[in-house]
């Protein structure tokens, strides 16, 4: 399955290696933040008493 | 030449702090602001003064004829206070200097350095400031803080004179400045009543 | 406007005001070079053209906090925003006023400097022409820089960040214009193109740097 | 009813919400397909050998470091002009997702330079504009951190986008300018020209490139919703302190 | 003390706190200088060790400031003065702090810029090494430079003048070590002294530090 | 434990400004200062905080008792209400961080960053440092300055307490604080007369 990269092998391997991790690290990130956030608010907004209704999405 | 504010409301950090205050200023007259701490006077006076923008209602008032003092006095401590007091005159391309210097029994200190002043002196360089601007409109904030009891007349002194040759004065304030003839506004009353962040982030989303 | 421009450089030149300590800061990224590279002169004449302009910028760079943030937190600055000058025209006063304490004196006594470094013999006359049509581009652009974080409560290397990038054209064909001065080869193109970013600078930061300061005052 | 009205964070909420999912899974299938395709089903190129894998995360990563730029500033210049709030956010959402795909485009062109140029890094006027980029990246997100009023916060980084516009256009056309340097110049827009890209690599690039608009669509839209949240909540933090 | 020390760390990780932008600074300096000196790698390797150095020391410089200069605005440092913590033990803290705030994160970063500056491989373990065992002496002895003028506003640039003839020896045998380590030959001699140096610098400056702090104070 | 100052002298700027003050603070006794402006006040309390040097004459106070409040209320933008006063408690080793909130009336504002009070609460919050030092005897310049009217009796209410509790107060100020029981002491009759540069410069080079 795995391709033969020959004597690039590193370079190739690293890149794709680096981006998806990066990439992932981001999406990460994004999903702990927004969460963190959203869990906040809806603590808040119970708290005030005046959500009107269930968050979207 | 009249300051005319009609229901206006500031913000502070992204909220309303004050709404629907309303008053006129005509020449010669003076209008005290009181309100407990935190109701938002400083935030009206630098509305007022142009250096942020209203979150509702009007100030109309002729351009370039407010002048402001705060609690930074915009001294420089490297400058003598005939220098700082020159550089304004010449920024408004006033004089008068030494009347200014006279009124707010500076003369003495003409050649000292401001760092090496008290923090009274200090207070009342930055009042006699005023006088060189040529401005007929002072927006003042808590302009005696410091000031004892024979400067605190000296300065209500100089406002009635300046009220008597046409100008006005807006002046926020916790103490007593001698001041009977002027005009009383407590600001407790314009406290916003639910500060609404602006951009709609108040509503819920539902 | 005058009065504000001598203020500016009464203030510098008093005790503390910072004049002398921009070109002493020069003086010694021009003498700390060599203690960490090394001295050997061929490597110092190369790079001499490069370092020199680096250590110019640096230079800059460090008195630039001083153009806004004093008149912020004494308050000064609310009151010009309130007096007849118009802010743009304040903004272009001081970044005068520091290039004449700053750019203005590092353009002179960069030959000096240039001998501490090993700069080869036809380099000299293109250094202080490099830097005579660069440095006011520095300035602006500082001044750009300082503006928008005139708010920040020691902001000085928040304000490096944002400064430096808009450095680099200015720095890469300054630095070109010595070396090919340096080496014979003919300096227009790049002379040109400095010229250019210091007009553009010029004419167009001061409105830029204007806005930034309004709306930090808010 | 006008398009301004999705600059409502309430609208926005809502119609971010019902897109988001098909945004996410579109990004994904195309990611997926795209980056197997290009890395197990590609050919070497008879040149290069197998680094031309390489240009399918390159080659996306940059053209969106530079187009997450552009959508700042077109942001910016809607909070400037109209004062959209969500149009602000937006932009600050943006910048993460930018810098990170001038990250990834800056290591995998290192990656590419070694074997290719003979070295990670040359000062050519592409590269360098470039990394000036990702340092405007740094510093607008520096800016944003560092000023407390959000909407103060707002005018000086849309100020300072502006500025930066500068280096996104260098680094996009900058070869242009100088005609030197060791970079190429663009050829997945001349399709059709002398010298074209081989159709065994277009194919799978041009679904990776799409993989990664789609990829930086679905962030900054999540990333958008975060910061409205956010808004909101120290909105209503500080009503709570107020009242 | 602990309380001092936390108290300073998070004011340096809240907003305009100046965590990472020594970093950014030394980064910047890492590619300024290809840009002004050209792009050469041979000329780069050669002078990577030196100019990595003085980018680090000039990154730990423009924090310096925010040392005691801030506390001394406020009144916090009067406050500190005189509250039951010994002010010798009040400068050790905030050298400390600005160590981990400055100094470790440039320690831990000066690999990734080395490949900027197309640094020789063998020279990258000892550039760290050479950076872990420095910065701390660069840190106190900015300390005790921020000390003495505490009392003067923005002596950002006085306070540089004052402080980079201390941190002359710390750069030539840092320097000395990279570029030693770059080049396999052995590193012992200016490590040791490089160590010695931060060693003394620990044991001593804290007291003259405070001495100034106190006269200032006056 | 008492303050005792005796004959002190002490000098701003290389002159001295006050000459030959002497007076006892006990526990439990609060002593206020008046003057004009510049004629010394400041300079006297930073003296006995032993921020700098007297110039003759002697203060004598167990070591580690006092505690100054002046115009700069070491007060960081960035931290809230509460962690402020949680970082001068631990320095000085004692608790008490909610009450002294509650006594100044800085509860509802804990989580807020001082950057966002207005000039009044953060004074309140200055003041509510006093509290979490545990220290005997408060120097303190011109503490009400920006503080509204109910503040200022707030305030008042709590040196009495800690006068009640055995400490003692030293307040400069221009105002009224309503502190009947306090004596008063006018700094008018001992400010210098020809005022002579320490270290004997005068009479020197004659
Ligand atoms: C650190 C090194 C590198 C950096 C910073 C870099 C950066 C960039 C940038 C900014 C673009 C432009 C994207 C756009 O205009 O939308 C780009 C495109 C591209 N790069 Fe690189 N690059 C690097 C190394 C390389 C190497 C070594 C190669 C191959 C030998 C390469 C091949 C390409 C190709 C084929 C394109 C697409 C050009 C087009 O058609 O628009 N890059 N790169
Ligand atoms: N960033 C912010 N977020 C929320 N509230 C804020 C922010 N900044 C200031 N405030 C609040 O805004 C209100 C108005 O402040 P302002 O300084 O105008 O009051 P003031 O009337 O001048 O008070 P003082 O008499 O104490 O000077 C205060 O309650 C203050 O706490
Ligand atoms: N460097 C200096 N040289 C000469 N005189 C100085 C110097 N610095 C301060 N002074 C003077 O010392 C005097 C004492 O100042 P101080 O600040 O102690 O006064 P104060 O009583 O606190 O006044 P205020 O009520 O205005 O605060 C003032 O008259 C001031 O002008
Ligand atoms: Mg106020
Ligand atoms: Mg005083």
């Amino acid at each position: 399955m795995m391709p033969d990269l020959g004597k690039y092998a590193v370079a190739v391997l690293s890149s794709y290696g680096v981006t998806l991790a990066l990439l992932a690290a981001l999406v990460a990130l994004t999903l702990w933040q927004g969460r963190r956030v959203k869990r906040q608010l809806e603590e808040v907004e119970s708290r005030q008493g005046q959500s009107q209704g269930k968050h979207d999405g | 030449m009249e300051l005319v504010v009609n229901t206006l409301a500031v913000a502070r950090g992204g909220l309303t702090v004050l709404e629907g205050v309303s008053f006129v200023l005509a020449p010669g007259a003076a209008l005290i602001l009181r309100g407990p701490n935190g109701v938002g006077k400083t935030t009206l006076l630098r509305t007022l003064a142009g250096l942020q923008p209203a979150v509702a209602g009007t100030v109309s008032v002729p351009p370039e004829s407010l002048t402001y003092a705060a609690h930074a006095d915009g001294l420089k401590a490297v400058l003598t206070v005939e220098e700082n007091l020159q550089f304004w005159a010449a920024i408004h391309g006033v004089g008068g200097v030494t009347e200014a210097m006279a009124q707010m029994n500076l003369t003495d200190l003409r050649a000292r350095r401001a760092a090496n002043l008290s923090a009274g002196q200090k207070r009342r360089l930055g009042l006699a400031r005023l006088l060189v601007t040529g401005r007929p409109v002072w927006v003042l904030d808590e302009p005696t803080v410091s000031l004892d009891v024979a400067s605190v007349a000296l300065f209500a002194g100089v406002v009635r004179a300046h009220l008597a040759g046409g100008g006005m004065a807006l002046i926020a304030t916790h103490i007593d400045l001698g001041l009977a003839e002027a005009a009383v506004l407590d600001l407790g009353p314009y406290k916003a009543k639910a500060p609404v962040a602006p951009g709609g982030f108040d509503e819920a989303f539902t | 406007m005058t009065a504000l421009l001598i203020r500016d450089l009464r203030l510098a030149f008093r005790a503390g005001g910072g004049f002398g300590l921009g070109l002493a800061f020069f003086l010694l990224v021009a003498v700390l070079v060599p203690l960490g590279v090394g001295p050997e002169g061929a490597t110092l004449a190369r790079i001499a053209p490069g370092i020199l302009w680096v250590g110019a910028l640096l230079a800059c760079l460090l008195s630039l906090d001083r153009i806004f943030a004093l008149d912020f937190e004494d308050g000064s600055l609310d009151l010009l925003a309130t007096s007849p000058i118009p802010l743009e025209g304040v903004v272009a006063i001081k970044a005068l006023a520091h290039w004449l304490v700053t750019g203005l004196p590092l353009t002179l006594a960069a030959p000096v400097l240039g001998v501490l470094l090993n700069l080869p013999g036809p380099g000299y006359l293109w250094l202080v022409a490099s830097l005579a049509v660069g440095t006011p581009a520095l300035s602006v652009i500082g001044a750009f820089g300082a503006a928008l974080t005139v708010g920040i409560k020691r902001g000085g290397l928040l304000l490096s960040l944002l400064v430096l990038p808009l450095y680099v054209p200015t720095l890469i064909f300054g630095a070109e214009v010595v070396k090919r001065g340096a080496t014979g080869a003919g300096v227009s193109v790049p002379l040109l193109l400095l010229a250019g970013i210091t007009a553009g600078a010029v004419a167009l930061l001061p409105f830029a740097a204007a806005a930034a300061i309004r709306v930090n005052l808010r | 009813m006008s398009l301004w009205e999705y600059a409502n964070p309430k609208k926005f909420m809502q119609v971010s919400a019902r897109v988001l999912p098909v945004v996410i899974g579109l990004a994904g299938v195309s990611l997926t397909v795209g980056l197997i395709w290009g890395f197990f089903l590609t050919p070497d190129d008879f040149r290069q050998g197998s680094t031309v894998k390489i240009i399918f995360i390159h080659v996306p990563t940059a053209m969106m470091a530079i187009n997450a730029w552009v959508m700042m500033l077109v942001a910016s210049l809607i909070w400037l002009v109209r004062r959209h709030h969500v149009s602000a956010l937006a932009a600050r959402a943006a910048a993460p997702v930018g810098l990170t795909f001038t990250a990834i485009a800056l290591v995998t062109g290192a990656f590419w330079g070694q074997p290719m140029w003979g070295t990670w890094w040359a000062w050519d006027p592409r590269l360098t504009a470039f990394l000036i980029l990702a340092l405007f990246y740094l510093g607008y997100m520096a800016l944003w951190q560092a000023v407390d009023d959000p909407d103060t916060a707002a005018d000086l980084t849309a100020v300072l986008c502006m500025v930066g516009s500068v280096f996104a256009v260098l680094s996009r056309y900058a070869v242009k300018f100088w005609n030197q340097g060791l970079h190429q110049d663009s050829t997945i827009l001349k399709v059709g020209e002398a010298d074209p890209i081989a159709p065994a690599y277009y194919v799978p690039l041009v679904v990776c490139i799409i993989g990664f608009v789609l990829l930086f669509v679905a962030l900054v839209l999540l990333r958008t919703r975060t910061e409205i949240r956010a808004r909101r909540l120290s909105a209503l933090l500080a009503r709570e302190r107020l009242a």
